[in-house]
C-alpha cells in the first residue's frame, strides 16, 4: 500500500492539473487543439485517481479489466455515434 | 392491366430469391440432420447400458471449421452481390438529371413539393421512365417513407433530410401506373391510414399536371 | 431438510427488499400522478433503509463463511468489492452514455453558448479542487484505519463530509440560483437541459455518497471498524472516487470547452 | 401452505430457490397478460376493416405486448430458472448477495405492476411501440401520464436487472465450490454468465436514455423533442441496449437446450470448448451490431455497412452454436421426452429465425424488410419460438428438481404438438406479408393481406391455449402430489447429482478425482 506522502503528492498533482486545464483554456490556439489538451488532462486525472485512490494499480489487471471494459464500451458507443453524425450520403 | 415491376424491384427480387434459397437450404440441412439424428439414435429397449463417449476426435473440430469457412464464403459473396445492388438506392444519379421531390411527412399524411414550388398533399405524381430523388423529412414525429413496390424505404426524421432515389419504369402502354407510399414507422394513432398513392404519368401528362398545379397553388395561396 | 434450511435462513429473511421496492414504485407512481404519494414513497424507503442499517449494525445479515471456493481469476478480491466494481462498471456506462448524449446534442446543435459566458469558471475550479481534496481525505481515511488509527478515520471522514457538503452548497446554493437568475433554466434549450441533467445526476450521486459516508461515521463512532475489519470504508471510498472521476470529465465539458 | 412455507416466509425470503420460484410465477403471470394482449391484436387483425379496437387502443396493446413479453416475461423467466439452478450447478450455498437478489425480484414485480397499471390511468398507457421512438415518446406527442409511468417502470426494471447482473456475475466468479473450475462450469451457468455480462453492458445506456427522456417529460428539457438529432440520439441509446437485449433473452434458452440435449442424448456437448468460445464471441459481437436497426435512418452509410459486416460476422459463431447443439445428438441415446421435443422445436425456430435475420443484415434487403411483418415474423421465431420453447423446456426439465413432482408426459407431448403447429400457423404467414406495415390497427380489403392474417389468427387461437395447457399441466402435476425420484432423467449435472465428476459438461473427466468431501456437496445444497 502506498504511503501518505504519495497520496498527498498525487492530490497536489491533480490540483495543478486542474489549474492547468483552466489556464490552457485561455491560451491562444486552435479550438480543437485546446479541446484535445483539456481532454487528455481530464483523462490522465481520471486514470491517476483510479490507479492510486481506487488502488487499481495494486489490484491487478484482472479486476481493472472490468471498468476498462465498461470504458471501452462507452468509447465504442461514442465513436459509432460520432461517425453517424457525418451526414454524408 | 398488369403493371411492370420497377427495375430496382426486379434486382431486389433476384437477390432475395438467391439469399432465401440459400437460407432455406441451410435450414433444411440443419433441421434435417437434427431430425435424422433424433430418429436414428433414439433409445431402444433392451440396449446395453450406455456409457457416454467422452473424448472427441480431432476430425470433428475440423468439421466445425469447415462449416464456419463455408458460411463465411457464402456470406461474403452475398455481401458483394448486395453491394453491387446498393448504389441504385443509396447513390441516385446526379441531381441535374433527376426530378427532385421534397417529401415532408406529417401526422398523418405526406406533402410533396416539386422543384418549381408546386406542392401537393396526399398524392405523388411522377413522370414515367425517369430517375426521381425523394428528399424526405418530417415535420413532427419520426415517419418512414416506404415504397415497397420499388423495395425501398427511408425514415422521415424531423430536422433531417434523407435522400432516396428510384427510377420509374416506362408506361408500356398503360395510361398510368399506380403504386402506394406507406408509412412504416409507428407515428401515432393515424399510422394505420398514413399512405399516399404514387401515380406514374406519361411525361407530357405530368408536365401538364404540373402547370395546372401552379395555377391551383397560386389561387389557393391568394385566396388564403 | 426444510427445517435446517429455514433455521439458517430465519436470520437472513427480511421484509425490507419488498418494502424498499414497493416504496420506490410508490415514489415513481407519485411522480406521475399525485405528488403526496411521492413523498410517502420517499418516507417508506428512508424508514426501510434505516431498518436495514439497524439490522446491519446488529450483524444480522452477516455472511456465513462459505466452504472453500474456486478463486480464479480474482483471488485477492472480496465478494463485496467485486460486486461494487461490477456496479461501478454499470455506473461508468450510465455516465458515459450521458456524456456521449451531451456531446452528441452539442455537436449537432447549430449554436452553443460559450462556456465561460454562462458558467463561472472560478467556482467550477473551486468545486473541482474541493472534490479532489475530499477524495484525498477519503483515501487517507482508509489509510488511517488500515493503520488502526480510529481518530484519524474520524477526522478524515468528517472532512470528507464537510467537503462534500461544501461542493453541494456551492453548486446548488450559489451556481444554480445565479444561472437561473440569468435565464439559464432547465427548459431554456439544450445547453441548459444537458447542464442541469448531467450535473444534477452527479450531485445526486454526491448526495448518496454523503449519506453513505454519514453511515460510515456513525459506525466509526460506535467502534465498528478496526485495522482488519473495514470493508465498508474501502468500498464506499471506491464509490466516492468514482463520483470524483465523473466530475473530472463534467468540469471541462461544461465549464471549459 | 405454499410449498411448505408460510406466506410471511415467501414475502421475506432471501433464498435463491424460493426467489427463483417467485420469479417464474411472476413471469408466467405476465406471460398470460402479454399473451392475452397478443390475442387481442390477432382478433383485431383477423379480418379487414375491423373496429374491435380503435387505433389508440391497438397502439397501447402493441406497446404493452412488446414491452411485457421481452422485458417482463422472457428475461425474468430465464433469470428465475437461473436463480434456482445456477447456485446448485456451481455448488454455491446461495447467490453472493441474497438480500440484493430479493430486492431485485421485488423491484421487478413492482415495475411490472406499474407498467400494467398504466392502462388504468386517465388517457391510457404508452402508445409508442416498445421501441419508444423519439420524438413520439415526448410529452408533445404522447401527453398521457401513462406513457411517463411506463418509462419510469422500464427504468425500474433496468435497475432490477442491473442488480441481478451484479449478483450473478459476482456469484459465478466468486462462489464456485472447490473443484468447480471454469472448464467444468456447466453450460447453463456459462450461458447465464454471458447473459448477465451482456445485461451489465446493455441496460445502463437504456437507463441513461430513460433518464434523459424522463427529464424531458417531467422537467421540460428538450433532448428528444428538439429537431437537432433527437431522434437519432434515442435510436443510438435504445438500440445499443435493444440488440444485446435480444441475446440476453435467447442465451438462457440456448443454455437450457444444451443441458437438455446432453441429458436426453446421453452425450457430452459437441466440442464444448469451441462451443463456449463461440458463445463468448457472440456475446462480444452482439455489442457491436446495434446499428442494423438503423439502416433506413439515413445516417452515414459507411458506418451502416460496417455494422452490416459485424451482423453477418455474428451469424458465424451463432451458426457454430446451433451446429454444436445438433451434433451433440450424433450417436447419442436419445429419449424424446417433452423437454427434448421443445428443444428440437427451438432449434428449428432458431435456425429459421436466424437465417431470416441474416437476410436482414444486408442493407439492400433490409430497405424492404424494415417495418414490415417480415421483421415481426423473424423476431417472433427467435423470441416466441426459440426463447419461449427453450424456457418451457427448462421448466419441464427442472420441474422434478423444483417441485419434486413429475409432470404428465403424454399430456406434455400433446401440448407440445399443438403449440408447435399453432406457432407455425401463427408466425409463418408473416414471412409472406412482406409489404404489410407493422403496428397498423387494421387494413383494407384491397391490400390482399386478409387471408394470411386470418391464418395467423387461427394459429394464435391454437398456440395461445396450448401454452396455457402447458402451464396447466405443470400446475396439475404439482397439485397431484405424487413425489418422483430425485433424478428422473438420469442427468449427470451437478444440480441433480451434487457431484461434478461424472458431469457431461466437461469433455474430460479429471484424471485424479477429487476427494468425495470436496466434490460431493452437502445434501441440503442440492435438494
Amino acid at each position: 500500500m502506498a504511503g501518505i506522502k504519495l497520496y498527498i503528492g498525487i492530490w497536489l498533482g491533480l490540483v495543478i492539473a486542474t489549474v492547468m486545464e483552466v489556464v490552457v483554456r485561455s491560451l491562444p490556439g486552435g479550438a480543437s487543439l485546446i479541446v484535445l489538451v483539456i481532454g487528455l488532462i481530464a483523462g490522465a486525472k481520471a486514470i491517476v485517481i483510479s490507479l492510486y485512490y481506487q488502488h487499481l494499480r495494486y489490484e491487478g489487471i484482472r479486476l481493472a479489466a472490468l471498468p476498462l471494459a465498461a470504458v471501452i464500451g462507452v468509447v465504442f458507443l461514442g465513436v459509432s455515434a460520432a461517425f453517424t453524425l457525418a451526414m454524408g450520403m | 392491366m398488369s403493371q411492370a415491376l420497377p427495375p430496382s424491384a426486379v434486382d431486389w427480387n433476384n437477390l432475395f430469391n438467391l439469399a432465401a434459397f440459400i437460407a432455406v437450404t441451410a435450414t433444411a440441412i440443419v433441421v434435417g440432420a437434427m431430425i435424422f439424428f433424433a430418429i436414428k439414435y433414439r433409445e431402444k429397449k433392451g440396449q446395453p447400458k450406455f456409457i457416454p463417449e467422452i473424448g472427441l476426435s480431432k476430425s470433428r473440430a475440423r468439421e466445425a471449421v469447415i462449416f464456419a469457412t463455408l458460411s463465411i464464403i457464402i456470406l461474403t459473396s452475398l455481401t458483394i452481390a448486395s453491394y453491387r445492388l446498393t448504389p441504385n438506392e443509396r447513390f441516385p444519379p446526379p441531381v441535374s438529371q433527376s426530378l427532385v421531390i421534397n417529401v415532408t411527412a406529417h401526422q398523418w399524411y405526406f406533402n410533396f413539393t416539386y422543384p418549381n414550388g408546386v406542392y401537393y398533399v396526399g398524392t405523388c405524381y411522377v413522370p414515367a421512365d425517369k430517375s426521381i430523388i425523394f428528399n424526405v423529412t418530417s415535420d413532427d414525429v419520426m415517419h418512414d417513407f416506404g415504397l415497397m413496390d420499388f423495395r425501398v424505404k427511408i425514415d422521415a426524421i424531423p430536422g433531417r433530410y434523407n435522400v432516396i432515389g428510384v427510377t420509374t419504369p416506362p408506361l408500356d402502354g398503360n395510361s398510368q401506373l399506380n403504386y402506394t407510399i406507406r408509412c412504416y414507422e409507428m407515428c401515432g394513432a393515424g399510422h394505420t391510414f398514413m399512405n399516399a398513392p404514387l401515380i406514374v404519368l406519361d411525361p407530357t401528362a405530368f408536365n401538364q399536371w404540373l402547370i395546372n398545379q401552379i395555377a391551383v397553388n397560386s389561387t389557393s395561396s391568394a385566396g388564403g | 431438510m426444510k427445517n435446517e434450511e429455514s433455521r439458517s435462513e430465519e436470520n437472513k429473511s427480511s421484509f425490507m427488499p419488498l418494502i424498499i421496492a414497493g416504496g420506490v414504485a410508490l415514489f415513481l407512481l407519485g411522480l406521475v400522478i399525485y405528488i403526496p404519494l411521492l413523498v410517502a414513497g420517499l418516507i417508506i424507503v428512508s424508514v426501510a433503509l434505516l431498518k436495514v442499517y439497524k439490522d446491519g449494525t446488529e450483524e444480522k445479515f452477516a455472511q456465513t463463511k462459505e466452504a472453500e471456493e474456486e478463486k480464479f481469476p480474482l483471488e485477492s478480491v472480496s465478494k463485496e468489492k467485486l460486486g461494487l466494481w461490477v456496479f461501478l462498471a454499470s455506473e461508468i456506462l450510465i455516465f458515459g452514455s450521458l456524456i456521449i448524449a451531451y456531446i452528441y446534442v452539442r455537436v449537432n446543435s447549430i449554436s452553443w453558448p460559450i462556456a465561460t459566458q454562462t458558467h463561472d469558471v472560478l467556482l467550477g475550479m473551486t468545486n473541482t479542487i474541493i472534490l479532489l481534496t475530499s477524495s484525498l481525505t477519503m483515501i487517507l481515511a482508509l489509510y488511517s484505519i488500515r493503520a488502526g488509527n480510529v481518530k484519524g478515520l474520524k477526522i478524515c471522514l468528517g472532512s470528507t463530509v464537510a467537503l462534500g457538503v461544501a461542493f453541494l452548497s456551492i453548486k446548488l446554493g450559489i451556481e444554480w440560483p445565479a444561472l437561473i437568475r440569468n435565464g439559464f433554466t432547465i427548459n431554456s434549450g439544450l445547453p441548459a437541459s444537458s447542464y442541469y441533467v448531467l450535473t444534477g445526476l452527479h450531485a445526486m450521486h454526491v448526495a448518496v455518497g454523503l449519506v453513505a459516508i454519514g453511515y460510515l461515521m456513525i459506525r466509526t463512532f460506535n467502534g465498528g471498524f478496526t485495522s482488519t475489519k473495514h470493508v465498508a470504508v474501502e468500498n464506499i471510498g471506491l464509490y466516492w472516487h468514482f463520483v470524483d472521476i465523473v466530475w473530472m470529465f463534467l468540469f471541462p465539458l461544461f465549464y471549459l470547452i | 401452505m405454499y410449498h411448505g412455507y408460510s406466506l410471511k416466509e415467501w414475502l421475506t425470503t432471501t433464498n435463491h430457490k424460493r426467489i427463483g420460484i417467485l420469479y417464474i410465477i411472476t413471469a408466467v403471470f405476465f406471460l398470460i397478460i402479454a399473451g392475452t394482449l397478443g390475442m387481442l391484436m390477432r382478433v383485431q387483425l383477423a379480418a379487414p376493416d375491423q373496429t374491435f379496437l380503435d387505433p389508440f387502443q391497438y397502439d397501447q396493446v402493441v406497446t404493452l405486448h412488446g414491452l411485457l413479453m421481452i422485458l417482463w416475461v422472457l428475461t425474468p423467466l430465464g433469470a428465475g430458472l437461473a436463480n434456482y439452478v445456477v447456485p446448485l450447478q456451481i455448488g454455491a450455498k446461495d447467490l453472493a448477495f441474497p438480500r440484493l437478489n430479493a430486492t431485485s425480484y421485488w423491484t421487478y414485480l413492482f415495475s411490472g405492476v406499474l407498467l400494467v397499471g398504466t392502462v388504468f390511468l386517465p388517457n391510457g398507457g404508452p402508445n409508442t411501440g416498445w421501441t419508444l421512438y423519439a420524438p413520439l415518446n415526448t410529452i408533445q406527442f404522447s401527453p398521457q401520464p401513462g406513457a411517463t409511468l411506463a418509462i419510469l417502470a422500464l427504468g425500474l426494471l433496468a435497475v432490477s436487472i442491473t442488480m441481478a447482473s451484479i449478483n450473478f456475475l459476482t456469484t459465478i466468479v466468486k462462489n464456485r465450490a472447490k473443484g468447480m473450475t471454469w472448464t467444468r462450469l456447466p453450460i447453463f451457468s456459462w450461458s447465464i454468465l454471458m447473459t448477465m455480462a451482456l445485461a451489465l453492458f446493455a441496460f445502463p445506456p437504456l437507463a441513461a436514455g430513460l433518464a434523459l427522456l424522463t427529464s424531458d417529460r417531467v422537467l421540460g428539457t428538450v433532448f428528444f423533442s428538439s429537431t437537432q438529432g433527437g431522434s437519432i440520439l434515442w435510436d443510438e441509446l435504445f438500440w445499443f441496449f435493444g440488440h444485446p437485449e435480444v441475446y440476453i433473452v435467447v442465451f438462457p434458452a440456448l443454455g437450457i437446450i444444451a443441458e437438455v440435449f446432453m441429458t436426453f442424448a446421453k452425450r457430452p456437448l459437441f466440442q464444448r470448448k469451441i462451443f463456449i468460445i463461440e458463445f463468448a464471441a457472440v456475446t462480444f459481437l452482439s455489442m457491436g451490431v446495434w446499428m442494423h436497426h438503423m439502416f433506413t435512418t439515413g445516417v452515414n452509410y459507411d458506418v451502416l455497412q460496417a455494422f452490416s459486416v459485424t451482423t453477418l460476422a455474428i451469424s458465424v459463431p451463432f451458426e457454430g452454436l446451433v451446429l454444436g447443439l445438433v451434433l451433440t445428438l450424433y450417436k447419442g441415446r436419445i429419449r424424446l421426452t417433452a423437454p427434448m421435443l421443445f428443444c428440437i422445436a427451438a432449434i428449428f425456430t432458431v435456425t429459421l429465425g436466424g437465417v431470416t435475420g441474416v437476410l436482414q443484415a444486408f442493407p439492400t434487403l433490409d430497405y424492404a424488410f424494415r417495418g414490415t411483418y417480415w421483421v415481426v415474423g423473424h423476431f417472433h421465431y427467435v423470441m416466441a419460438g426459440t426463447t419461449l420453447f427453450g424456457l418451457i423446456a427448462g421448466l419441464y426439465y427442472w420441474w422434478p428438481k423444483i417441485t419434486n413432482r413429475k409432470y404428465n408426459e403424454t399430456f406434455a407431448k400433446i401440448t407440445f404438438a399443438i403449440s408447435f403447429i399453432g406457432f407455425n400457423i401463427l408466425y409463418f404467414p408473416y414471412f409472406f406479408l412482406l409489404d404489410m406495415p407493422r403496428r397498423i390497427s387494421t387494413y383494407s380489403v384491397l391490400s390482399g393481406w386478409a387471408s394470411l392474417n386470418f391464418d395467423a389468427t387461427v394459429g394464435a387461437f391454437v398456440f395461445g391455449p396450448a401454452v396455457i395447457l402447458t402451464i396447466l399441466n405443470l400446475i396439475i402435476s404439482y397439485r397431484k402430489n405424487v413425489p418422483c425420484e430425485s433424478n428422473p432423467w438420469e442427468a449427470k449435472e451437478m444440480e441433480w447429482t451434487g457431484d461434478y465428476s461424472g458431469s457431461l459438461s466437461t469433455s474430460q473427466i479429471p484424471t485424479t478425482p477429487n476427494s468425495p468431501e470436496s466434490s460431493k456437496l452437502q445434501e441440503d445444497d442440492v435438494k
